[in-house]
């Protein structure tokens, strides 16, 4: 079993801005990592807002904190590499380029939203992205994601599937079925395991048992696995260009650990979120691992961006969201009949299979 | 007698329950520390400690069997699922191990588990978090299922359910919990298998189970208020065992019956209790049994259009008066 | 016409069907050297090779998932369960993935996957290789399933599944796989969503799916010959889509109906067809719809009871007697 | 965490035979373990015989070959040390000290059998004995193991609960979930992989990936796991007992990868039992690896018996075999209105709870 990509024998681990991946940036490029960050903390930041205003409903599970994770991955792929997460699911789908128009409309359960509000906050949706969601039952994603990878080599396309799930999602049996097809059959699955060290109000000791890490139960498996620091844009990159490479060139699944934060309570009606951990430890993590602040400074330091110009940028992106919210709330919501909508595809494409026999029953 | 929530009405009877036997145990995701996820467990791990109130991991496979297992041993836990549509993940546990254990054995095992959580509609969490499989559970000889619509009744079911010697599923509900009711102090308890009269009346028999039984409540009152018609409102409260002959009772007396049911229809309790009233009671019924249940989606997030898909008192109406 | 088997209808289907799309791969525990623990894949392994039959480890929740997840993409599994019993370990899959996430998506999504495999009990393999989850699947908006219960009909039904854009779920019976039955050689696909009217008669309507349909032929033969009776017997070989234009005109036609169905009764799928029936053919009945179902207790090992555990043509003519 | 006990320190591995468990057998003991797999044989050859004349239903998986695994972790056992196992049950359920009478009587789906003819040849129980079954879903024991250490702990009690699973049911989820419990609340159960190199038709390396062996994957957990060579029964018995105690005094799991082989099909219902593997390789482990004859060379070659002792032994236990197959066709089959009861407790038990509301319904 290959178990190091090329790629990887030529990175020093002490500097991954050195990487490959990341060396041929572009400073165009670098800002443009650091307006996808911000446009999810924005994001977010007004859907909280809009969600306190109560015109959202259910969960509201926010990514602040976590956004070097989705944009640093996201960042490397290709046309043929597909995303799959779980239900803390809009750093993604803004990081593969969903529009925030209809990310907010979902929300709010809006006719305009990227799933016609049939999904919420956390069932975003955009397939001709690569995007397949989005989903809430713990782990249940990742047999999913391991399809979506044999889909692509069954096709004989050179591609991959990245399938995020949390530090708590490792403990739901699918996860390690899933692992052990990757592994047996060589399919290209990447699972990122977004460890933010607590799931819901869980401290990771109390949640898994381990040696060292999570990813290492890999090992088991005869999978390759790699950690990687979450506030570090180029390292995330680097490391999931490995796990990327190892997809493309040999069919091979990595599980791929990112440390990172999440600044938020597990979700909005969390009223723990400052119980199970210290304001203290939050208050670190905000003032030394902002994955944010710390893009920030290496782009004024690497001489790409001023102060001003991030200022700048960051305020054109608030008002894109601001106007998102507004295009969230100017929208309409589902007309009722749509509630049969979507059910079968026969039905909704009026084909001879959808229109034979009953297929709603009740009222 | 004071009013208390639901939500504080299951907290009391777990917290008796763990103090009259020391084999009461009570296990899920978050139910100690963080207190629930819905705070029905609040203060029962300072109260009782690590060994009474245990956080698991997020493995409801793994502990839903464990605690099958414990059960066979004598332990009595009390399982948290945080939402009973996360019960999928553990299907085969609950129904194979809990459920065909004893029978499997010829009766030299017996399971006095207890698997509790909400399993409703209506909170804007979508499709896969808002499951109501009583009727898997019911249609599944071997376990027993519940479903209480009021504080005072969660709290005398979920005791019995708990002293109970054979596997019972509590579903309760995230619409209810903060909802207040008339509890005794004195200690009660609820045999299952008794179902309730909720409202008299001498008009029409609305059937329901759950927070079905608080929609048809309301759509008594309409129709008492704008049509003179008085409703009988019975609730199921136990689907398995079932009342018969309380849904027998009311059918006679009223002759003409609605169903309401958060159900999905197709196999739904109702499509199962409309079954049974037909063939035990049809000289009795003046009318066909009407069913209101979840309008047949998954369920949708919009909470504009998730309200008009559980059933409504409007919708109840409706039917009520299409057969009257 | 040629006489062919149950299996081998089912094995020429999917053998049809992997030559017409190159997107079909059969998937599932196995199915692939092994030929299949019942040989519904006989050969085809050989003929296809690795890449359309591919055998699995014994991870259903894993492999179910993962042809969910091939499907979004255009691929077009159709997966074996060895057993149907075993889908409870893929519950969750089952249900929330291939069955919602086309409405989650807002239809973003499809899922054009078969899941396939036996579903009966009565062949001593005892309570939890005997479960008949099809009433849980029609329960589920977003999922169809079919039982067929001929050679011919397996064979049909089966191409229709695997054409459907939607997720459909087979259910199979290994006590039919032997039997014999007329197919043509020609290409033919049997629409889901239509029942079959498998025996004309004027007196009383079975109405079945799956090997209950065999159960109420048999009963009928008996009906004829000792009562002169003459009952019709539709087979409904689709549960969702079904046919209720179907069954409301037998109903019209002989006013009376017993339900044959292996399920358990407690919201099994004769209890939606009952009350279905009720509701909409309430003045054309002239007698409660009866019900005969499994009797209702986990599904025995002892083979002289688990033959009387499940319909019988004897209590099927009881039941119509007791209504004629 | 404790890996390695005190008895493991002191065992050369090159002689079992020395291990404190093992050295203070008595000859009489010796004996009883070679009657232990002795009686399982021939009670499946004759199960086998009766399958084949069509009394019984369903499937019959024979453990011949595998008879060392059983007896030899079970051999070791105490009051509070109990046992669950797969559908693969009859060595077990006879190693417990099962009567053959109701186990025989229970394949035959009778009145007298173990189960009362519910559970047939997959479902052995006898919870006086400590065995809870006889689980035919793959995997679905193992949480269930799980559970019966988790109330031994929680009632305070020494003991252990061995899980056996075989090769295939490494891959279900729920084993994995089991692990990570067992290990991070410290539950004493001790999975027994009984690998048997096949799951029905499938070679171990088709089903499972891995680094070395399924074990290992523990590792993933930070429990100890061990390996086995399950022809040698002083092997099995050390290793066993290195769990063993692991789990009564540390209150910690363990995973048991136990090597063995299987004479026969899957079940009796597998034609393919010469397919997927070379006759050669089936007589191979029978010349060469069967547990029973090696005991018996030890037993001679100690001294302890005599090959015509051994063949009276034998003989006595083909007669009780014999008279336990008579005792089963000459039982009754179970009364039609039996098929109600064992459903429900409270109803058997005619209490109040069951008295109230129908638990039963259709006719
Ligand atoms: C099967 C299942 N069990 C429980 C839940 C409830 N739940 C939702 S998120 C969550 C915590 C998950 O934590 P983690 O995997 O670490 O992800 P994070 O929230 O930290 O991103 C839980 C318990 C669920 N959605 N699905
Ligand atoms: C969940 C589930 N899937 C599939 C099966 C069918 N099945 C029964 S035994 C078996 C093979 C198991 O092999 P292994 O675990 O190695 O045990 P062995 O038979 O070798 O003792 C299979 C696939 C089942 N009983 N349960
Ligand atoms: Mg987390
Ligand atoms: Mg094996």
């Amino acid at each position: 079993m290959i178990s190091v990509t090329e790629e990887e024998v030529a990175i020093d681990p002490a500097d991954y801005a050195q990487a490959k991946i990341n060396k041929s940036l572009s400073s165009k490029d670098k800002i443009g990592l650091l307006r996808e960050m911000l446009r999810i903390r924005r994001f977010e930041q007004v859907s909280l807002k809009l969600y306190n205003q109560g015109v959202m409903a259910g969960f509201l599970h926010l990514y602040i904190g976590q956004e070097a994770v989705a944009v640093g991955t996201i960042s490397i792929m290709g046309d043929n590499d597909h995303v799959i997460t779980a239900y803390r699911d809009h750093g993604h789908a803004l990081a593969v380029g969903m529009g925030m128009n209809e990310c907010m409309a979902e929300q709010l359960g809006k006719a305009t939203g990227c799933s016609r509000g049939k999904g919420g906050s956390m069932h975003f949706f955009d397939p001709d992205k690569n995007f397949w969601g989005g989903h809430g039952i713990v782990g249940g994603q990742t047999p999913l994601g391991l399809g979506l990878a044999y889909g692509l080599k069954y096709k004989g396309l050179k591609g991959s599937c990245f399938c995020y799930m949390g530090d708590g999602a490792v403990n739901q049996g699918a996860y390690h079925e899933s692992l052990n097809i990757a592994a047996l059959w060589k399919l290209p699955v990447v699972y990122v395991i977004e460890n933010n060290k607590y799931s819901m109000g869980t401290t990771i000791d109390r949640s898994s048992a381990m040696r060292n890490c999570l990813a290492e139960r890999a090992d088991g498996y005869g999978i390759v696995w790699d950690i990687a620091n979450g506030e570090d844009l180029y390292e995330v990159r680097a490391k999931a260009q490995n796990a990327l490479e190892r997809a493309h060139k040999h069919s091979l699944p990595t599980v791929l650990e990112i440390d990172t934060y999440r600044y938020y309570g597990h979700s909005v009606s969390d009223a723990n979120a400052k119980k199970y951990r210290s304001p203290e430890e939050i208050e670190r993590h905000k003032a030394h691992h902002d994955p944010i602040h710390l893009w920030q400074k290496r782009l004024v330091d690497e001489g790409v961006m001023t102060d001003e110009e991030i200022e700048k940028l960051d305020e054109s992106i608030k008002n894109e969201v601001n106007a998102a919210a507004q295009f969230a709330l100017d929208s309409e919501f589902p007309a009722p009949e749509t509630i049969f909508e979507d059910v079968y595809w026969e039905v909704d494409n009026n084909t001879a299979a959808g229109s034979t026999g009953r297929h709603f029953f009740g009222d | 007698m004071p009013q208390i929530t639901y939500r504080k009405a299951i907290n009391d009877a777990l917290a008796e329950e763990i103090i009259r036997d020391e084999n009461v145990v009570i296990i899920g995701e978050e139910v100690a520390r963080y207190n629930g996820a819905y705070k029905v467990t609040e203060g029962l791990w300072e109260r009782f400690g690590d060994k009474r109130v245990v956080d698991t991991p997020i493995s409801e496979a793994g502990f839903i069997g464990m605690g099958v297992g414990a059960s066979m041993l004598g332990i009595r836990p009390v399982m948290e699922l945080m939402f009973w549509s996360f019960a999928y993940v553990a299907w085969d546990q609950i129904i194979n191990n809990a459920g065909q254990v004893r029978y499997m054995s010829g009766g030299r095992i017996h399971c006095p588990i207890v698997i509790r959580g909400p399993a409703n509609g209506g909170t804007g969490v979508g499709a896969t978090h808002s499951h109501t499989p009583e009727n898997f559970i019911a249609n599944t000889p071997g376990l027993k299922v519940v479903c209480p619509a009021t504080a005072y009744d969660a709290k005398g079911l979920m005791k019995a359910a708990i002293r109970d010697n054979d596997p019972v599923c509590v579903m309760e509900n995230t619409l209810l919990y903060g909802e207040t009711w008339e509890v005794p102090d004195e200690e009660y308890v609820i045999p299952l298998g008794v179902a309730d009269i909720k409202r008299e009346g001498t008009d029409i028999s609305f059937i329901a189970h759950g927070r079905a039984v608080i929609t048809a409540l309301k759509a008594a009152e309409i129709l008492a208020a704008e049509h003179g018609i008085q409703a009988e409102v019975l609730d199921l409260r136990s689907i398995r065992p079932l009342d018969e002959e309380a849904i027998l009772r009311t059918v006679a007396k009223t002759h003409r019956v609605v169903l309401v049911d958060e159900n999905k229809p197709f196999c739904g309790v109702s499509a199962q209790i409309a079954a049974m009233i037909q063939e035990q009671a049809f000289d009795d019924l003046d009318a066909p049994v009407q069913r209101v249940c979840s309008l047949d989606a998954p369920a949708i997030y919009s909470p504009a259009l998730e309200k008009i898909q559980l059933p409504t008192p409007e919708r109840v109406v409706y039917k009520a008066l299409q057969i009257l």
